[in-house]
């Protein structure tokens, strides 16, 4: 006891620095770098419009003319186009990075709809239970079963035959972020619902509500800042996967329009001249994405190693 | 317990039940018996009509082994479970019935002081914010100066060192954490604690201070006790009156002193004597046949009979009532009612 | 035990219920029939009169329980493209996804056991980091580039295999044509089967592998341990049982992913089967048949989930089926 | 020769940035047939003791030095081949909670053949044979019929009745019991420590009994160590520790029990908690809470002397000794 009264109250960036979290991630270079990728990565996407020397979405700096350049390391290439162009001029550095900067806004945003859903419904199904519980809770069943990709594809096929075209690709942004974020509402909804579970059998919440708390309070309050861990470990896997389900949606065409291309819609037109040769339309982006996603996955790994927390499995 | 004809007692149970549902939904219901679909449901009798009352200043406590029901009935007075049937008083006043609101007066007067004091304290918060939160919320016209006044002087009276506030529960043993836990719990001036296992979870060193802890909060403060325990020496030291539980219903309830010193349910025999005594190298205890039956669906009869050694065709076949005996305790037991020969 | 499958069954019909719904919403929502059958040129009086035969203005639900009716009775619709019947159409392509999704199958069960059961019990060799590295990355890389990647490199560049195609087949019975007949159906189902696995089985791998470490951590694994067993006799017989009982559940939901995965797999290999339709399908507006597929898949899904539940059930002895029967 | 014999037993556990020491110098002797308690607090390391003796101690823990003679051969240098022949065969052990201990998904008979086989060479029906009368000595209803079910189908008690028959299977020298019924009811845990006790004396058995339970101790053993912060305090016949401990330690726990206090009175607790490994005092780890405690206490460790019939690991024992009367009123 005597040593707990003695030792002074350290600082919070000391708490901070001290913290297993932090101890471990300064002890894990896979980690550190991985953050260091991620964050060049963020940063370029941010601010392409400063760093990328040309505009792929302006029209008037595009000419077919410069069509399938290679990067300036291969024979034929042409010096101003660092990566070489695309198969309709433009420059590929400057698309990789718009591309780049539209994944990642579909990617957070999508992430950021599916938490907000995903924590609602799973604090409610996971505090009030009952049927109410067993009714979500089938619900997010079904839809996991059919498959965020499968509910995405149809969903955005029909709206763009609906909508036709060229209304889909003026808003594609906000259907892809909508589509993704809805469909994979199920896997937030049922890691939450599965802590709030075990919390809610934890006698701090019988404590709560025997000093006569109220369920909002205890929810927000009680429950869910211990219900954390998890929701940051799949935050991270999510905006992987969001990642990847708009790169694969774009590649079907049923996401970004080729005009304004992400890093999915770059690869997919480029495969089309993988035959004839031009592999950098299709590798440089695509090595681009797979960085990304990797570096994110493997903070995501190194985040599940050290919260450690019970994830819904099944 | 003359004075208690003219008071109201502090709390009375009346007939208490607690069924849980096993089956949850219409179609696990279904079942399949000779070739045909029928619906049938289980359910958990976790608490069987339970009567009995606690006086201001007392310490109630209530024994039994796991699955009994005991810390069912502290959950229901707490007011964490509906009862399924029978009805709950508190100062006069019936409360099973009421809505949280409604409740809300009652919180600061009645508390709860639970098992595990790992998990009793929110791991998010310190235990400044958990002690000063009840304070906040069950009197909000309080000034910050008057909140931590109260929150100071409640820490200082269980022994919690006012410079741990800014700590986290992790940050302590359990000893530590259990002191605090009833810290909380006595932040709201409470005036009757209902304790679910208070001590089951600590060493027994610690055990003592904890205990020592409580008794010295019934005498400062007048507490009354509802104390849920499987431990008879605990109930020996610190009871004044004691419920015996078997499959949720009661066996027996008495003074400590007269249920220590005469026991008179064959179950309640058997439980004193299984406690393994300090001071003597053999054990001689009542062998009970078989084990403690799942309370699913029990079986007509005294809930004891499957494992009585006096059982006679009468406890299969009716609940024995419970009966008062000429020294005030009340046993539920068709062979003591009758005054069979025993042994 | 028979109880337990009258549950289950309602649960089935539930769910295709609910698709069935989805599927005639759609139906009823794209695409005008009347159009499609008669063209732009005629009146609005003949449309008018046409609709009403049709039973077009007719309310939602009587709609819908004429096409529930024609739907159990297998009329899905006539393909407008096609000009069959869409339920045709499907099942003749149904065969090469089943066989792809096979062969994915086999690759992903061969491997992904011994991977996790090998990385589970050495966590800390060269080989287990090497595996982990490999499926972490094999996570990060999209299915679709996966495939793109194995054709420039198999057959753009080195050219040892087919980038397309179901090659040569043989008939076997009704629509079911097999790859598996001949050298060249292999050739050609081999980079298809491996992309479309080549997401799954990191997965598998890590999941198998969490699952066992866990189990290794038990008390009862301790406790086998204690009683001098072979540790070999552990890992297989006390920890692999243990650990594959949630896997099955978790494999059951990755079928429905795998389904998905096969629009991608076939987009990129023109691979003949019902995905690479359903695309096509999609962008021909061709209602009626991508209203089948929606069915024709839920009821796949159905089918492996009940299958995979059932299974779960009679694996794990805490289950008991019997008892939630009787 | 003593069936075993423990000697300056030192067992160290490879924390993030630090080693920590869970036991320290821990040496005893068991004869054959012999019953002997460990009794201590969590965090003692009693558990440790037992997990030692299995050489299983999981990791990071180790054993650092220190010899472990079972029949003559010391066990903390073998390695798990050499080991497997020992375990379960030679020396058994029974878990803490039944519920966990056997494994769900294989039954009885499979877990109890499976035992049998490891040590010996015998057909599945010879193996059966041998299980069956296993359970009948300890009292199972119709065992043939509990081979083929799954723990889930068996109470806790009955589970604990069959790891008890299966650490008896191949009659071994010594079985280590750790907390053997700390997770069962009062009426069960009773019937189990009879069934225990019978078993060991009419087979000969030696029994090591890990408990925090004093009344256990002393109803179920004849010699007894208590044990506090990975060090052993007193070890003696259990009779005299329980009736005249002589380490502050032992007496603090003995006289904190409710039942030696009159009821109602404030009970005489032990002040402070039982110290984390990371934060062992330096001197007497007990001198912080000990009421005896003197300078000397604080600065250097005591090593176990001769007390009597009993060895104590205390500075202070003669003058506490002379005290206890004094020691009776401040507490």
């Amino acid at each position: 006891m005597s040593d707990m009264t003695t030792s002074t109250e350290p600082t919070l960036m000391r708490r901070i620095w001290d913290s297993n979290m932090a101890y471990s991630f300064r002890r894990n270079p896979v980690a550190v770098v991985s953050l260091l990728i991620f964050a060049v990565i963020a940063l370029s996407a941010i601010l392409a419009p400063l760093i990328a020397p040309f505009d792929p979405y302006d029209p008037a700096q595009i000419d077919i003319m410069n069509s399938e350049y290679p990067p300036v390391w291969v024979d034929g290439s042409e010096s101003q186009f660092m990566l070489g162009t695309d198969d309709q001029g433009r420059d590929l550095w400057s698309t990789i990075l718009y591309g780049t900067r539209l994944s990642l806004l579909i990617g957070l945003c999508a992430v950021t709809l599916q938490a907000f859903l995903g924590i609602s419904i799973g604090l409610i199904a996971g505090y009030v239970g009952g049927r109410l519980d067993s009714l979500l809770m089938r619900l997010a069943d079904i839809q996991l079963s059919f498959s965020t990709l499968m509910v995405a594809i149809i969903f955005l096929a029909i709206t763009q035959a609906m909508f036709g075209s060229d209304t889909f690709n003026r808003f594609a942004v906000y259907f892809l972020i909508a589509v993704i974020g809805i469909a994979e509402w199920p896997q937030y909804a049922r890691t939450v619902r599965a802590t709030v579970l075990a919390e809610k059998k934890k006698e701090y919440v019988d404590s709560a509500r025997v000093l006569g708390f109220g369920p909002m309070r205890i929810m927000v309050r009680h429950i869910l800042p211990n219900s954390l861990s998890p929701i940051f470990v799949i935050s991270t896997v999510q905006v992987a996967n969001a990642i990847i389900s708009e790169a694969s949606l774009s590649f079907l065409g049923l996401g970004m329009p080729p005009s304004q291309p992400s890093l999915g819609s770059l690869i997919s037109s480029g495969f089309d001249y993988i035959f004839s040769g031009s592999w950098w339309i299709t590798a440089i982006p695509g090595i681009v994405l797979v960085v990304l996603v990797l570096v994110i996955n493997l903070l995501g790994d190194w985040m599940r190693d050290v919260l450690n927390p019970k994830l819904y499995k099944g | 317990m003359s004075e208690a004809k003219t008071n109201p007692p502090l709390l009375e149970l009346r007939g208490l039940e607690k069924r849980f549902e096993l089956d949850k939904g219409f179609l696990e219901t279904l079942r399949f018996k000779g070739g045909r679909i029928t619906r049938e449901r289980r359910q958990v009798h976790a608490v069987n009509s339970v009567s009995m009352t606690a006086e201001k200043g007392e310490v109630l406590c209530v024994v039994g082994e796991s699955g009994c029901g005991k810390s069912t009935v502290a959950r229901l007075v707490a007011g964490l479970l509906t009862p399924s049937a029978g009805e709950i008083h508190y100062d006069g006043e019936r409360i099973d019935n009421r809505t949280r609101k409604a409740m809300m007066p009652l919180r600061s007067k009645m508390q709860m002081i639970f098992q595990n004091p790992y998990a009793s304290l929110n791991p998010r918060m310190t235990i400044w914010q958990s002690l000063v939160e009840p304070v906040r919320h069950h009197n909000p016209q309080m000034s910050k100066g008057e909140v931590r006044d109260r929150v100071s002087d409640v820490m200082r009276s269980v022994g919690v060192d006012p410079s741990w506030s800014k700590r986290y529960p992790h940050e302590f043993s359990g000893g530590q954490r259990q002191r605090i836990a009833i810290a909380r719990a006595l932040t709201v001036d409470p005036e009757f604690i209902i304790a679910d296992e208070p001590i089951s979870a600590l060493d027994v060193s610690i055990q003592a201070q904890v205990l020592n802890l409580m008794l010295e909060a019934r005498e400062e403060r007048g507490l009354t006790y509802l104390f849920i325990t499987h431990d008879l020496s605990v109930v020996q030291h610190f009871g004044t009156r004691v419920a015996v539980l078997y499959l949720g219903a009661i066996c027996e309830l008495a003074d400590t002193q007269t249920l220590f010193s005469n026991p008179k349910h064959p179950y309640t025999r058997a439980l004193l004597s299984a406690v393994p005594q300090l001071k003597d190298d053999r054990p001689n205890h009542i062998r009970l046949k078989g084990e403690i039956p799942t309370p699913i669906n029990l079986p007509k009869g005294c809930p004891f009979h499957s494992r009585c050694a006096y059982a006679r065709d009468q406890c299969r076949m009716e609940q024995p009532k419970a009966v008062h005996q000429p020294d005030g305790s009340l046993v539920a037991c068709h062979a003591v009612e009758e005054d069979w020969p025993r042994d | 035990m028979l109880a337990y499958l009258v549950k289950r069954l309602f649960q089935a019909i539930a769910v295709m219920f609910v698709i069935s719904v989805i599927g005639f919403a759609i139906q009823d929502n794209l695409g005008d029939p009347l159009r499609e059958l008669v063209g732009q040129s005629v009146s609005e009086e003949v449309r008018q009169q046409l609709r009403d035969e049709l039973g077009l203005n007719d309310s939602f639900a009587k709609q819908y329980l004429r096409f529930l009716g024609n739907a159990l009775q297998g009329d899905l619709g006539t393909s407008y493209f096609f000009k069959e019947p869409a339920l045709d159409v499907i099942l003749k392509k149904l065969p090469a996804t089943l066989e792809l999704v096979l062969g994915a199958t086999i690759i992903i069960v061969g491997l992904s056991v011994p991977l996790g059961v090998y990385t589970a019990i050495k966590p800390n060799s060269i080989i287990s980091r090497i595996i982990m590295g490999l499926s972490i990355i094999g996570i990060s890389i999209p299915v679709f580039l996966t495939a793109i990647l194995m054709i420039f490199v198999f057959s753009v560049e080195l050219g040892w295999l087919p980038s397309f195609g179901r090659g040569d087949v043989v008939h076997v019975w009704g629509y079911w044509d097999t790859n598996f007949a001949t050298l060249d159906g292999w050739e050609h189902i081999l980079l298809p089967s491996i992309a479309l696995a080549s997401i799954m089985l990191p997965l598998f791998v890590r999941l198998i592998r969490a699952e066992m470490m866990e189990v290794l951590e038990s008390e009862y694994v301790k406790y086998a341990k204690a009683k001098g067993i072979h540790p070999g006799r552990i890992y297989f017989v006390h920890a692999l049982k243990n650990t594959l009982l949630p896997v099955i559940t978790v494999g059951g939901v990755q079928i429905g992913t795998m389904v998905a995965y096969t629009i991608l797999t076939e987009t990129v290999f023109q691979w003949p089967g019902m995905g690479f339709m359903f695309l096509e399908a999609i962008n021909r507006v061709d209602t009626p048949l991508v209203v089948a597929y929606l069915i024709v898949v839920g009821f796949i899904f159905v089918v492996t989930n009940t299958i995979v539940d059932l299974i779960y059930g009679l694996v794990n002895p805490t289950v008991n089926l019997a008892r939630m029967g009787a | 020769m003593s069936l075993l014999s423990v000697s300056d037993l030192t067992v160290k556990f490879a924390m993030r940035d630090q080693t920590v020491t869970a036991l320290h110098d821990i040496s005893f002797d068991l004869a054959k047939g012999e019953r002997l308690g460990i009794v201590g607090e969590s965090g003692a390391g009693k558990s440790i003791t037992g997990f030692s003796l299995m050489n299983l101690l999981s990791k990071p823990g180790y054993i650092d030095s220190g010899k472990i003679l079972f029949e003559g051969q010391d066990i903390a240098g073998m390695n798990d081949a050499q080991m497997r022949g020992i375990r379960g065969n030679k020396m058994a052990m029974i878990f803490q909670d039944p519920m966990v201990t056997l494994n769900p998904v294989l039954t009885i008979g499979q877990q109890m053949v499976e035992t049998l086989q490891a040590h010996r060479k015998l057909s599945r029906d010879e193996a059966e044979q041998i299980a069956i009368v296993k359970l009948r000595e300890v009292y199972i209803p119709s065992p043939e019929e509990r081979l083929n079910q799954y723990p889930h189908e068996l109470s806790g008690g009955m589970r604990q009745r069959i790891i008890i028959a299966m650490a008896l299977l191949l009659n071994p020298q010594l079985i280590i019991a750790d907390e053997p019924t700390t997770a069962l009811d009062v009426t069960i845990q009773a019937d189990i420590m009879e069934l225990l006790l019978e078993l060991c004396q009419s087979n000969k058995v030696g029994l090591i009994l890990i408990t925090h339970d004093l009344g256990v101790v002393s109803q179920m053993t004849e010699r007894t160590l208590v044990m506090y912060a990975g060090r052993i305090v007193e070890a003696g016949r259990t009779r005299e520790i329980i009736n005249d401990p002589q380490h502050p330690y032992t007496q603090g726990l003995i006289n904190a029990l409710p039942q030696q206090t009159l009821p109602g009175h404030r009970l005489k607790q032990i002040p402070g908690n039982m110290p984390s490994l990371t934060s062992i005092p330096v001197g007497c780890p007990f001198s912080p809470r000990c009421s005896y405690a003197v300078d000397h206490c604080r600065t250097t460790r005591p090593e176990p002397i001769s007390y009597g019939t009993v060895r104590v690991a205390c500075h202070e024992v003669n003058r506490l000794h002379n005290d206890t009367p004094d020691q009776e009123k401040q507490a």
